[in-house]
């Protein structure tokens, strides 16, 4: 047990106590602010350093992994223990957190100079590094799922940050709850999961959930529809990633969740929080790939896989093409991580943890360039987002234009020298080996054309042609801080400081150097991740099935930049009002892209409907029918109530007087035959005889 | 109906009819001693020996001799005043004749009275005896008991008495 | 018209006479004797069934008229007794005048 | 021979009645006891009213009658004619009946007087089986017809509208009744022994003889002391001596018969005398043995001699006690009898039970006879502590 293992801890409590002392703190000391919330993002830095150092010299066969738990409550006669795990999918996400999550602090410091609340932002930012970093190391689906709900909260602080706009409000709601719901999932896997194995901890010396003996119970147990309860439980556990990590039917929150500072895009809605979703369904990969028939590839193919695969399929296709008629930048950004994270999901359904992992890596470098990229423009054209507004910001900004440029060609996937180009790579290569079907490899490949020709549109509306910014200086300016803004004298776009520039310089360095890791010819990240041995072999590249298909998503990505370049960049766009080239072209189907497919009027008109609905109809049944059910108590009672004095008044009461009455009266009756006179008791009696006689004698002859 | 019977029923309801209808208390009481002895006659005649003679004992010789004594300490020895009957005695002799003709009605055709006489029973002294020590000790007890009080009843009636002439 | 019969038509005759003159005489003294004629009717009853019904060896109906005799014999010791205290007590022994209970 | 001397009486009566058919057989024989009974008894009356006179007047130091005899001639006859001239003086003497008396209660009086005493003669054994009537309950038959004789007394003395007399017959009634209780409670306890009411039994009872003595009641403690009881009651109901106050010349003239006169008062006289033969012979027939003979070898003596001849040694004792005992005041009369004579007859039961009960030897003698002499003792100092008897003084008249 090395020293490491024993203060994993330490990572996610630094940012906590960091944003304890922020939160506690009344004066709004920024510097302080600032300090501790990247420092305690340094030291975690650190930290994971050195645990990923740990986990790279372990020599021993299979992957490195090591458990520490403590019994924390007991319920029952059972102790739950709780406790983390170092291997080398958490190394990974530590270091890659923890780095990217520094960079994107400090780039805030500048971004968010200006605002009053600086302190809650950063307590906030400090909160989310502490859940997220809780999310990789838990080795309890329970701790895991704590700390995903801490992240879930932070995400909906943080969007809501601007709480005085209304639709900032809104989307902050509208992101919980979709979230939520996906949440509910997780949390019904969690509960049958501990149903079915009796433990939450993931790996525990050969009892945890997510060792072969645990799996092999599941397995055998079959549920109602013969599916494995396994398959049952993943696909239950992937509902909270879905939600999370905004697949199809849960992705509205996702673009709306734009209206947070662009730091808090950056890093929660680009890098970290929505690979979350991704980095669940890698933790429980075994529970997913267990008892699936082994592929060409030696990849396992289950159900839960190819349900995985799929929805990724969809969703890359899906958000691609509505990226592409979006003209707010952060909005176009958006919609490219939903379909990314749709390549992510794919890449797990049909690669396995490497493939997935791999591409999510990249795109956390390379997203969180454009994110902060678009910021800085943002911040340089006055807090300005809709990309008609602006063009030709490559003269005013010419750093900022060529680290966004390395940043869009990562995503796009240009060949060779670019990250994006290797991990998609690996993707389609993979989702061209899967067994299953080819349907999801040919998404793969429009998604990739659509992404590439989106990102150049969007490159060439921003920083080519010129700048569109000064026609409608007056009429927009919604944002509230515009007016502390107004102070710069002329209103030319401004390169950001260098606080902001720094950051993006070296995020786009890595966004290049990552690709090399996971290339076919040298597969380390693979080896590190499954523990397979490898070596540096640049014969693979040439292999037949490899090189073919790296040829052809080389084509794909010209032809997607050429479309690009030819629609928007020849021909610049002049004036704001004007209309989009596509929307020209073809204005129906223009329109249902921008109006992102109306999901959203969709769910308004069934979920809300039925909310509405449903509402209504408890209040009726509140008012009417148990009010009408108490009211008829009253009523009955108090008609009872009534009645019980009528018939003590009349019946009872003036009976029992009339029946004393009546006796007084016999008695008095009967008192006058007592005269005292002897003779006439004995004439009395001489009379009964009679009678007596009578009566015997009359009785026996009867 | 042997002759002897019925001289000595007659002789015991004349003296019945006198001991009720004569004037002077005396009279009535002597005549009462005439119908009681005619009971025990009736009772000697019924085989009943022991009866008989007890009967004579305790009311020709004593409760005979008691009410004397009564009517000499309540002084109506003397002839009384004029009526000698009360004011409702009408509807008393009415009721009593009503009785009579229901008993004799009763007696005469019920069906139940045997008709043939059984054997005369024997009563002696000694099965007497025996039958009051055995089968009816308990009432002689009683009556015993009750004799015993009435004595301490008149005990404290004579205290009275002694009283009531010195207050 | 058999022996029974006759012994209980004389002791019915001998109740009525000692009832009539139990309830009409005035005097109290009077009242008495009826009442020990009554007793005696009913005593003679006893007797002619005792000679006359099913068992006369079980004897009952002679003890029980022995019986009635004692009880006679005290009752009119106590009656005669409490007509002399009323005579004492009221200087009278006519019934009409002997009504309330007052003194 | 003896036997037949025994029963002579007996078989003239069977000898007459043989004339008479068998239906009037039973009436024949009861007339002719009757009539035995009436003529003996007077007789014997008369005869004791002289010794009575005589055997006083010897006690006093003086001669009885003796002048009357046979008319006509010198033979005087000891004075025992001279029952026939009270008899002759009874019947002529003017009968004298009260204006206020009550005729027909004063002419019954001594009729109602006379018939139970005659009554109680039909039940007494004067011989070996010379009873006129053998009851089975012949005692209680004796007691009951014996109580009817207060009636008359009261008759006697109420009808009479005489003060004295009426006093007389109350103070006659009270010391009868009261000695009647001793009377029965005495008679009791030979019943018990005996276990019979039948006087015939209880003769036999006495007729056996040990050592040549016959079993008389009177030789037992609880029998003596009956005897007493018995004799000493027997005398206050036929008013006599120690008892007479009823008809006490000094004190209230003659009693309940002061108004009698002539043959109504003969027929009280004879009353009074059948009585005290009556009650002195079932005395003789409770505790002397009837007519049974006091020792074995006496036997053949006839029966009814010995009846006869206990029944005058008993009236001798009478008239001896009449001659020498004072008279009793009314008050010491009642508290004699109501405190001495009945506790000592209710011990007498309960000693004659315990005699019945032991085992017939000295232990049962010694017992009874202690019980008896305790009590006798007790009661004695309860009568005599209120009496300050001191020395006799005599005090004559200066």
């Amino acid at each position: 047990m090395i020293w490491i293992v024993k203060n994993l801890w330490l990572i996610p409590a630094l940012p906590l106590f960091a944003a304890g002392i922020i939160a506690i703190n009344k004066q709004p000391a920024r510097k302080l602010a600032a300090t501790l919330a990247i420092g305690s993002m340094a030291i975690g830095f650190l930290l994971s350093l050195c645990a990923f150092a740990a986990t790279l010299d372990h020599h021993g066969d299979g992957v490195f992994r090591e458990v520490f738990s403590f019994p924390w409550i007991q319920f029952g006669g059972q102790w739950m223990n709780l406790g983390w795990v170092l291997d080398p999918l958490t190394a990974i996400m530590l270091v890659m957190v923890t780095f990217v999550g520094m960079l994107i602090f400090i780039f805030s410091v500048g971004y968010m100079a200006h605002d009053q609340n600086f302190m809650r932002f950063f307590c906030f930012l400090a909160l989310f590094a502490a859940g997220m970093l809780g999310v990789v190391i838990a080795n309890n689906l329970f701790l895991f799922f704590v700390s995903w709900e801490i992240v879930g909260l932070t995400s909906y602080l943080l969007i809501g940050f601007w709480y005085h706009k209304p639709s900032a409000a809104a989307a902050a709601k509208k992101a919980f709850i979709t979230t939520r719901i996906g949440d509910l999932g997780l949390l019904l896997g969690m509960v049958w999961l501990y149903a079915e194995t009796d433990t939450l901890n993931f790996y525990d010396g050969g009892k945890g959930c997510l060792e072969s003996g645990a799996l092999t119970t599941m397995l055998t147990h079959a549920t109602i529809g013969g599916l494995a309860v396994s398959t049952m439980i993943g696909l239950l556990i992937f509902l909270g990633a879905v939600g999370k990590s905004g697949q199809v039917p849960l992705h509205v929150w996702l673009p709306d969740a734009m209206e947070g500072p662009t730091p808090v895009s950056a890093l929660i809605h680009a890098a970290t929080m929505v690979a979350a979703g991704v980095f669940l369904v890698a933790r429980v990969y075994p529970l997913m790939s267990i008892g699936g028939i082994i592929g060409a590839h030696g990849v396992p193919v289950t159900t839960s896989l190819t349900v995985i695969t799929w929805v990724g399929a969809i969703t890359a296709i899906f958000a691609a093409s509505i990226a592409v008629a979006q003209n707010d930048i952060k909005r176009i950004l958006a919609y490219s991580t939903v379909s990314q994270l749709g390549y992510m999901m794919m890449g797990l359904g049909v690669g396995g943890v490497a493939v997935g992992m791999f591409h999510l890596i990249t795109h956390a470098f390379f997203k969180a360039l454009l994110f902060l990229g678009s910021g800085s423009v943002i911040h340089g054209c006055h807090e300005e987002q809709d990309v008609r507004k602006m063009g030709g910001l490559k003269k005013y900004m010419p750093v900022t234009f060529a680290v966004y440029a390395v940043g869009m060609l990562a995503l796009a996937g240009f060949p060779l020298f670019f990250s994006g180009f290797w991990s998609k790579d690996e993707i389609l290569h993979s989702a061209h080996n899967w067994p299953v079907s080819h349907i999801p490899f040919l998404l793969g490949c429009t998604g990739a054309l659509f992404t590439a020709f989106y990102m150049t549109r969007q490159v060439a509306l921003v920083f080519f042609g010129n700048y569109r910014g000064h026609e409608e200086k007056s009429a927009s300016g919604h944002s509230a801080h515009a007016d502390s803004h107004s102070s710069e004298s002329s209103h030319d776009p401004h390169e950001s400081p260098a606080v902001m520039t720094v950051p993006l310089i070296i995020l786009a360095g890595f966004a290049v150097l990552l690709g090399f890791v996971g290339t076919p010819a040298w597969p380390w990240f693979d080896g590190y991740l499954t523990g397979e041995e490898f070596s540096f072999n640049l014969s693979k590249l040439t292999e037949p099935g490899t090189l073919g298909l790296m040829v052809a998503s080389a084509a794909i990505v010209f032809t997607g930049l050429g479309l690009g370049w030819f629609l928007y960049g020849k021909r610049q766009r002049k004036t704001v009002a004007e209309k989009d080239v596509l929307e020209a072209a073809q204005p129906s189907i223009y329109k249902l892209l921008e109006n992102k497919y109306y999901v959203d009027e969709f769910y308004e008109a069934t979920v809300i409907r039925f909310n509405a609905f449903a509402a209504w109809l408890c209040n009726f049944a509140d008012q009417w029918i148990f009010g009408g059910a108490v009211l008829a108590v009253k009523y009955i009672t108090v008609g009872l109530a009534w009645l019980y004095r009528l018939t003590d008044e009349y019946f009872v009461n003036l009976g029992f007087d009339t029946g004393c009455a009546a006796l007084r009266e016999g008695g008095g009756g009967l008192s006058k035959l007592h005269t005292g006179r002897v003779q006439t008791y004995l004439r009395v009696i001489g009379v009964a005889l009679v009678a007596l006689i009578i009566f015997l004698i009359w009785g026996r002859k009867a | 109906m042997s002759p002897f019977f019925i001289i000595t029923g007659i002789v015991t309801l004349l003296g019945a009819v006198f001991a009720m209808s004569l004037r002077n208390l005396v009279h009535c009481a002597l005549a009462m001693a005439v119908a009681f002895s005619g009971i025990a006659a009736l009772y000697l005649q019924l085989d009943a020996q022991f009866v008989g003679f007890a009967e004579i004992l305790v009311y020709v010789g004593a409760i005979a001799i008691l009410i004397v004594f009564a009517i000499l300490l309540t002084r109506s020895g003397e002839a009384p005043e004029k009526s000698v009957l009360t004011s409702g005695w009408l509807a008393g002799i009415a009721v009593s004749a009503v009785v009579f003709t229901m008993l004799g009605w009763a007696v005469l055709n019920s069906s139940a009275i045997p008709k043939e006489t059984p054997p005369a029973p024997v009563a002696t002294v000694k099965n007497v005896g025996d039958a009051l020590m055995t089968k009816f000790v308990l009432p002689l007890e009683i009556i015993a008991a009750m004799i015993g009080a009435v004595i301490i009843a008149l005990k404290e009636e004579s205290k009275n008495e002694n009283s009531g002439r010195k207050s | 018209m058999t022996a029974l019969q006759g012994c209980l038509l004389i002791s019915a005759l001998l109740f009525a006479i000692g009832f009539a003159g139990a309830v009409t005489r005035r005097h109290a003294i009077l009242v008495l004797i009826g009442i020990e004629l009554m007793l005696n009717a009913a005593n003679l009853n006893l007797i002619a069934f005792w000679r006359f019904g099913p068992h006369p060896e079980a004897l009952t109906g002679f003890i029980f008229v022995l019986f009635s005799m004692a009880m006679a014999g005290a009752e009119a010791a106590v009656g005669l007794a409490l007509i002399i205290a009323i005579y004492r007590h009221k200087k009278t022994s006519n019934l009409d005048e002997v009504k309330e209970l007052k003194g | 021979m003896f036997d037949k001397l025994d029963q002579i009486f007996v078989t003239a009566l069977h000898w007459l009645v043989g004339f008479l058919p068998d239906a009037w057989r039973p009436l024949a024989s009861s007339l002719i006891c009757i009539a035995f009974i009436l003529s003996v008894f007077p007789a014997v009356f008369s005869v004791t009213t002289i010794f009575e006179r005589k055997g006083i007047g010897r006690i006093q130091n003086r001669y009885g009658p003796n002048r009357v005899g046979i008319p006509f001639t010198k033979i005087r006859l000891a004075g025992f004619g001279q029952f026939i001239p009270d008899g002759v003086k009874m019947l002529t003497k003017e009968d004298i009946v009260p204006r206020a008396a009550d005729k027909i209660v004063h002419f019954l009086a001594p009729v109602v007087m006379l018939i139970p005493v005659l009554l109680t003669y039909a039940v007494l054994p004067f011989g070996k089986n010379m009873t006129v009537t053998d009851y089975d309950a012949g005692l209680l038959f004796f007691f009951a017809v014996g109580g009817a004789v207060e009636l008359s007394v009261f008759m006697a003395g109420w009808s009479s509208r005489n003060k004295y007399s009426l006093l007389g017959a109350m103070r006659a009634i009270a010391q009868m009744v009261s000695y009647e209780i001793p009377l029965i409670l005495s008679a009791v306890t030979v019943v018990m022994v005996v276990g019979s009411l039948n006087l015939n039994d209880i003769i036999a009872h006495q007729n056996q003889y040990t050592f040549g003595i016959a079993h008389w009641h009177v030789f037992t403690p609880w029998g003596l002391v009956g005897f007493i009881l018995f004799f000493i009651a027997s005398l206050a109901e036929s008013n006599r001596t120690p008892f007479d106050l009823p008809e006490a010349e000094s004190e209230i003239i003659a009693g309940y018969f002061t108004e009698y006169s002539g043959f109504k008062f003969a027929l009280f006289f004879l009353g009074e005398y059948l009585g005290m033969f009556a009650i002195i012979g079932l005395g003789i027939t409770l505790f002397l043995g009837g007519w049974t003979s006091p020792v074995s070898f006496l036997t053949w003596i006839p029966s009814y001699v010995w009846f006869f001849t206990k029944l005058m040694a008993i009236v001798f004792v009478f008239i001896w006690i009449r001659a020498t005992l004072p008279r009793l005041r009314m008050d010491q009369l009642m508290n004699f009898a109501w405190k001495f004579m009945l506790p000592l007859a209710l011990i007498n039961i309960l000693v004659a039970g315990i005699w019945h009960y032991m085992a017939a030897d000295w232990q049962r003698w010694l017992v009874c006879s202690a019980i008896i002499f305790g009590a006798y003792v007790v009661f004695g100092r309860g009568l005599m502590h209120n009496q300050k008897l001191g020395k006799r003084i005599y005090r004559y008249a200066e």
